[in-house]
């Protein structure tokens, strides 16, 4: 007996048939959906406000979104395995405020605020992994609304509900600094984008990520680590959360412990634009980088028209359910 | 005629499924659907009960045009179904599960609901049914087959005069389907008429009156039972006769597989000890609720064990979790794929793989042309239909799923392999292509378990067979000594 | 805390009846602006020696939760109110009942219309805002782009500052750009920058918070917008100090400090049953590069003073 | 046919053993869980504060409660569909200040401005169940995520952003007056809650709820009319929200476009504490009256102790993940 295992033999690993022609434009099209509603909006504002086009204006929509970006990025994670982070914007907040304590406050270099910043994220991020496997809670919903109030309450405590201000050069310069026309912030966005994409999509932990979502105890039945994924994808989202901080800290010069206050819900609302699904396993990088530019174009558009608050409010709630709603079509046109 | 399907069509995002199905179902006649893996059964059920629309054709009931844009309006015709996939809502009781959507209310249609009547009526249900249920339970404390007998009940609640059922024995052990067969012969007598989809063919024999065969989405022919041999179903059914449908290969033994020693799940039960050897197949046979399935999770760290020694092909292992079940070169397909094997919104391509990325990477990363390579690997052998891997798991039919959760299994190249019920709800012809893998599997020296209920199928390929009574190993029967007989006698004790 | 026999007999451990307990409740204990205000309070406190428990929302906006506060005060037998509602209108219900257990309450400020208040201690928002566009003035010529980021519309603090400010401009046939913030920094930030890129001609801004007006000194300076100049309202220290940096033209302080100090003293009056003027206006300043030291001494005096 | 292939004989058809008693204690303990964590809260606040076990204090907690306990009950109905609805604060926004304008600002007689409330509140909830349904939209996060922005916007534009005030006795009596030692807003709140209970245990659209939310599937191919339930579903979560409106403007005498701004959360949080699940199918109206007399009696004690609101932030969301927590060591002890 040959002491091969396996029962692949050569003529086996035929090419593969291509699939159908219709099958990889529909692919298109899913993926690329929501890049059109991008597009037609961004058209419509074209039309509408002589700035929006100009480049000055292009760059402000690039730096006006990359917090959001970053935040998003991370949320897509838990949405991915059929879960949520409510508690970004209290981990921003928390983690900024600890690297103006360190850097600014305390004096310590700025490489170690920096440091600080980003550690404290993920830490953050990694307790609220910790609490949903290890206390086996049921929905990270309630474990994330509940961290996003004691990261806050933190937050408040440790500055003693002041903002701390007058940060250094390194410190601000990924939020303040730009290369050429292009934000610094925003090239960071890309960056990270492209790693995610990857991470997503070529390593194993990415790929566990969706069969999580997908289902669970299918998932731990094929060997996959649940708990740890899980605890991975909750600490990336609490990392990003703190990079989005740092942006911010470039972006005001300032760490306030009442910042990022409902982010969340731009991020949440960016990853389901960018077409996430709430039920887990789907969604993409780049459908969510979409979401997020959506989202800023829109902000950026009413405010070049001169819209009040108000009505932007509406606006952008009525965008949310559109998008959504298009989405929702294109996927039963191509199918199902 | 109390229901005639006239030229159906369907189709799923191009591609047509149904090609102008015919049917003809008299009063009071159990009607067999026949038909490979995908040839379109359960899509013609799902159409007659509004959970799908049809692109064309008609459906007449009772001499009459009915027309269903929704289950509500088959049921209220008088259809009731049992679906392939059960239909009960774990949280609530047996009693609201049986008139769920048909409540009995205290008076009018908008008065409170009359508890006490549906209790006693369900009580009644059940009874007639040979069970005795606290109507109070919930339905996610019951058994499948108990859960299959509340699904028979809630017909039986709706007055329904066809009751339509698609492969209901496929996920009952021996004894709750023979309780099931019984079921529908009594309520036949009754004057009740009856769909019935099933893959094992002797059932078919027993209880149906005529069959219809499908292939490939198109109508093959009508029969009656009585005229017609299992052997002539299979012809209908795949085109062409299998001489044998149970490939048997000997092998010579070979070296310890796996061997488990002083397994106990928990610390009071009876330590549970036995060896598979390559180039053996070893069946496991028992009655229903035996502990074969736990025992078999327990060895793979599914769940916890109290105590036990596991070794690999001699060397001891340390199971902890499915992980390192899997590390070990240990693959285990279970018995439930809807919750436990499949990624119903991921593509056959990613199902296959998951469990061992590794295999379709370069340079540490998964690379879109190994995928390729890979991507055809037993998706051919198994007879995988559509063979599209692009295509998302839920858009298989029922038995080519099983066989999606097949070729996961098979691509991590394990070095023992435990099914379990490996083909529930396969056709005859694919199941002879999953033995002939199974032989294969052998051949390259692998160790192969098999759990089954069918004792046909556990006969027929098993070289050696485990039986189970209460957890314990109760018979250890070589293939040439087994028969219905000994088997049976230690599945109730011995 | 009240007359009674039994009382008196065991206020001779307590000292006096001056030991009073109030109840304050403000709009958020969470920035630096409420922050010397409850230092003004505590001051104001240890000076009387009475007690001062501060309760507040984690927001602005919770104003039903300061409803709540109000009756808890109550509940835990507060002897008098100081109160800062952010929906003024909102709080009168529960200072009627307040009043009906004969609780003197001190109204600060944001005034409420509630008639049995003891006084009302606060800025006068218009009159504010209106000696930061007086100082504004001489510097831009008729016709000229200036650009409000104010809070919350609708807010009643925000609309007289934008207005009392408007209207020390009306002679100048001046071009408003107004445009909401909600008072939020990174939302200044983002605003400051479209305005530039839709009216790059602005030739000042004015910022109806500190928040705000550092949101749009950092679009300002990243932009090299400098020459703009910015006018910031609230005095809170880094509102100073980007004033002493030379990043704010001026900034109008109102005098939180006076505003909590004054508060405490008049509550404390009332239980004496002294006399309170009915209205007492706390000042406002304008903040320019000659009075700014001053002014930080006095501002870091109160916030290191707290506990 | 002779030649059975099964091995199963009559014998082998037991009758189903009764469930061992145990089952009704779980039952009965499953039920009264939270009301042990109320209780064991209680005890450690009337230890610390005097004040608190004072009937005067009592009533508070019944006044302060009441809201909430009115918008978590609407909220309870989303939850049992495995839906959610973040819109419940906005509604209530919508609704008080489209009865202000018709009674107050409009001068119309009261008890049209009441109905102007309730009406308004359920017609929101309408369309949040319309978009659902009728939309096919992929989750109610989502759906009401672009509402909650639509009708907080439309309620600022309504008003000009400005509060409403001078309501008459009729529009104030449920959240002001008293009868007796109990607030009228408390009695509401008890009618509704019997009201509730009667119909999600009695009424064929109660079951009906809890069947969508333990296998949608399974109620649509049972004949449920599962979208016209949702569609109650969130019309009643929104009709509640006008209702704690309702109480909302007796309690303050006026009606502002920024009340009720993250109600959605405390309402979530009670009925997660209550012991509903996100999954959907469990959840009951006594638990989440103890979830929301939890949160509740937690913001009064820690006022009474005169704790600052960062120490409260902070407490308030342990508890959340401590009362989960014990909520599943509890359902574990109790046998999964
Ligand atoms: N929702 C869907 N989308 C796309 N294709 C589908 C969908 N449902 C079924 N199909 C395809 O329709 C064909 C018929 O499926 P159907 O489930 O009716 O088969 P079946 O005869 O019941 O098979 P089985 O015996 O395996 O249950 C299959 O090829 C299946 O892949
Ligand atoms: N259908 C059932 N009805 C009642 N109890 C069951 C049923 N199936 C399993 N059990 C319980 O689970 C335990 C072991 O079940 P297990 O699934 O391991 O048995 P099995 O031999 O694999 O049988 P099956 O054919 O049901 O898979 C038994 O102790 C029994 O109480
Ligand atoms: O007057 C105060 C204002 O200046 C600050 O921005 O917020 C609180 C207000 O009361
Ligand atoms: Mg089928
Ligand atoms: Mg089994």
């Amino acid at each position: 007996m040959k002491d091969t295992t396996t029962i692949a033999s050569e003529k086996e690993i035929l090419p593969h048939d291509k699939p159908a022609k219709k099958w990889s434009v529909k692919a298109a099209f899913n993926k690329f959906g929501p890049l059109f509603g991008l597009i037609g909006l961004s058209s419509i504002l074209a039309i509408l406000s002589p700035s929006f086009l100009q480049i000055d204006n292009l760059t402000n929509i690039a730096r006006q979104s990359s917090i959001n970006a970053l935040l998003a990025l991370g949320m897509l994670l838990p949405i991915l395995t059929a879960g949520i982070d409510l508690s970004v914007g209290s981990i921003l907040a928390v983690s900024i405020v600890m690297a103006g304590l360190v850097s600014v406050t305390w004096g310590m270099p700025p490489l170690i605020g920096l440091i600080v910043c980003l550690a404290v994220g993920a830490i953050a991020g990694l307790i609220n992994g910790l609490l949903l496997t290890k206390l086996r809670l049921p929905h990270p919903f309630i474990s994330t609304l509940g961290t996003m109030n004691v990261f806050r309450g933190l937050a408040l405590i440790l500055t003693g509900a002041s903002p701390i201000f007058g940060f250094s050069y390194l410190m601000n310069y990924t939020g303040q600094e730009s290369i050429g026309l292009i934000p610094v912030s925003f090239l960071l966005v890309i960056i990270v984008y492209v790693i995610f994409h990857i991470f997503l999509n070529r390593t194993s932990t990415g790929r566990y990520i969706y069969a999580i979502g997908g289902n669970k105890e299918a998932a731990r039945l094929s060997g996959i680590p649940v708990d740890r994924v899980l605890i991975t994808v909750y600490t990336l989202s609490g990392f990003m959360a703190a990079l989005g901080g740092l942006v911010l800290i470039g972006r005001t010069n300032s760490a306030s412990p009442i910042a990022g206050l409902t982010y969340e819900l731009d991020a949440i609302a960016a990853v389901i634009i960018g077409g996430a699904s709430f039920l887990g396993g789907v969604g993409t990088v780049w459908g969510t980088l979409i979401g997020v530019l959506i989202i800023a174009v829109l902000r950026n558009g009413l405010n070049l028209l001169g819209t009040t608050s108000d009505l932007q409010t509406v606006v952008i709630g009525a965008v949310i359910v559109l998008a959504v709603y298009v989405d929702v079509l294109r996927r039963k046109k191509s199918g199902k | 005629m109390l229901l005639q399907v006239k030229d159906i069509s369907k189709s799923f995002s191009g591609v047509q499924v149904l090609h102008d199905i015919n049917l003809d179902v008299e009063e009071g006649e159990v009607h067999v659907l026949l038909g490979e893996n995908g040839a379109g059964k359960s899509t013609i059920i799902k159409i007659l009960t509004g959970a799908y629309t049809k692109d064309k054709g008609e459906v007449w009931w009772d001499g009459k045009v009915l027309n269903v844009t929704r289950p509500k309006d088959a049921i209220e015709a008088g259809i009731a179904t049992i679906y392939q996939e059960l239909n009960l809502i774990p949280e609530l009781s047996v009693m609201e599960n049986i008139f769920l959507g048909h409540e009995k209310k205290r008076g009018s249609k908008y008065s409170l609901l009359d508890r006490k009547q549906m209790r006693k009526d369900s009580k009644a249900l059940m009874e007639r049914l040979g069970q005795r249920v606290d109507p109070d339970e919930l339905i996610g404390n019951l058994g499948v087959g108990q859960q299959q007998l509340v699904e028979i009940a809630k017909a039986l609640s709706l007055n329904a005069r066809l009751i339509i059922m698609d492969e209901p024995t496929s996920s009952l052990s021996a004894s709750e389907a023979e309780q099931l067969l019984l079921t529908i012969e009594r309520l036949r007598k009754e004057g009740i008429t009856f769909i019935y989809i099933s893959h094992r063919l002797e059932e078919i024999k027993r209880i149906g009156d005529r069959i219809t065969v499908l292939r490939d989405g198109a109508n093959v022919q009508t029969v009656p039972v009585d005229t017609t041999s299992i052997d002539q179903m299979i012809t209908l059914m795949v085109g062409r006769s299998l001489d044998n449908k149970f490939p048997k290969i000997k092998f010579d033994k070979g070296k310890e597989g796996l061997r488990v020693e002083n397994l106990k799940l928990d610390p009071e039960s009876e330590s549970i000890n036995f060896t598979a050897y390559q180039g053996e197949i070893l069946g496991i046979s028992g009655l229903v609720g035996a502990g074969r399935t736990e025992m078999v999770r327990a060895i793979f760290g599914a769940d916890p064990k109290a105590s036990g020694n596991i070794y690999i092909f001699g060397e001891e292992t340390n199971i902890r979790h499915p992980q390192d079940a899997i590390d070990a070169g240990i693959a285990f397909i279970t018995e439930d794929r809807k919750e436990e094997g499949l990624f119903l919104d991921q593509s056959l391509i990613f199902n296959k793989t998951i469990a061992k990325l590794n295999r379709v990477k370069s340079k540490g990363l998964i690379s879109v042309s190994a995928q390729q390579k890979v991507a055809d690997n037993y998706v051919k052998e198994l007879k995988i239909r559509p063979n599209n891997v692009n295509l998302i798991a839920r858009n298989f039919s029922g038995g080519n799923q099983q066989k999606v959760v097949i070729a996961k299994w098979l691509f991590t190249e394990a070095k023992v392999f435990i099914f379990d019920e490996p083909t529930r709800g396969i056709d005859v012809g694919a199941k002879v292509e999953v033995y002939n893998l199974i032989n294969k599997l052998v051949e390259s020296g692998v160790c192969v378990i098999i759990i089954s209920s069918e004792l046909p199928e556990i006969l027929g390929i098993a070289d050696r067979i485990l039986v189970m009574h209460e957890g314990k190993i109760t018979g250890d029967l070589m293939r040439e000594e087994a028969n219905q007989e000994n088997i049976m006698k230690a599945a109730t004790g011995g | 805390a009240c007359n009674s026999v039994e009382k008196e007999s065991s206020a001779e451990i307590k000292e006096t009846d001056e030991s009073y307990k109030f109840g304050a409740v403000l709009m958020t204990l969470n920035s630096e602006y409420w922050k010397i205000q409850m230092a003004g309070a505590k001051d104001a406190a240890e000076e009387l020696g009475v007690e001062v428990s501060f309760l507040g929302p984690p927001e602005e906006t919770q104003f039903e939760q300061q409803v709540k506060m109000v009756e808890d005060h109550i509940a835990t037998g507060a002897d008098a109110l100081i109160v800062a509602a952010s929906q003024p209108d909102a709080m009168i219900s529960v200072l009627n009942n307040a009043h009906t257990k004969k609780i003197p309450i001190v109204i600060a400020d944001a005034d409420v219309n509630f008639d049995d208040k003891v006084t009302f201690i606060g800025t006068e928002n218009y009159d504010a805002a209106k000696l930061g566009g007086d100082y504004l003035d001489e510097l831009l010529n008729t016709g000229d782009k200036v650009a409000i980021i104010r809070g919350q519309s609708g807010s009643k603090l925000h609309d007289e500052r934008t207005k009392g400010f408007q209207d020390a401009l009306k002679d100048k046939n001046i071009e408003f750009i107004v445009q909401d913030a909600q008072s939020d920094r990174v939302k200044a930030v983002n605003i400051m920058e479209n305005i530039l890129t839709s009216n790059p001609d602005i030739k000042a801004v004015f910022a109806t918070s500190d928040e705000m007006a550092l949101g749009t000194y950092t679009t300002l300076e990243n932009k090299n917008a400098t020459g703009i100049h910015l006018i910031g309202f609230d005095g809170t220290p880094d509102g100073l100090q980007a004033v002493q940096e030379g990043k704010m033209l001026a900034n109008v302080a109102q005098n939180p400090y006076q505003i909590g100090y004054q508060s405490v003293q008049s509550a404390y009056k009332a239980k004496k049953g002294e006399e309170v003027e009915k209205r007492i206006d706390s000042g406002a300043l304008v903040i320019t590069k000659e009075n700014v030291e001053e002014e930080i001494k006095k501002v870091n005096g109160y916030l290191n003073n707290m506990p």
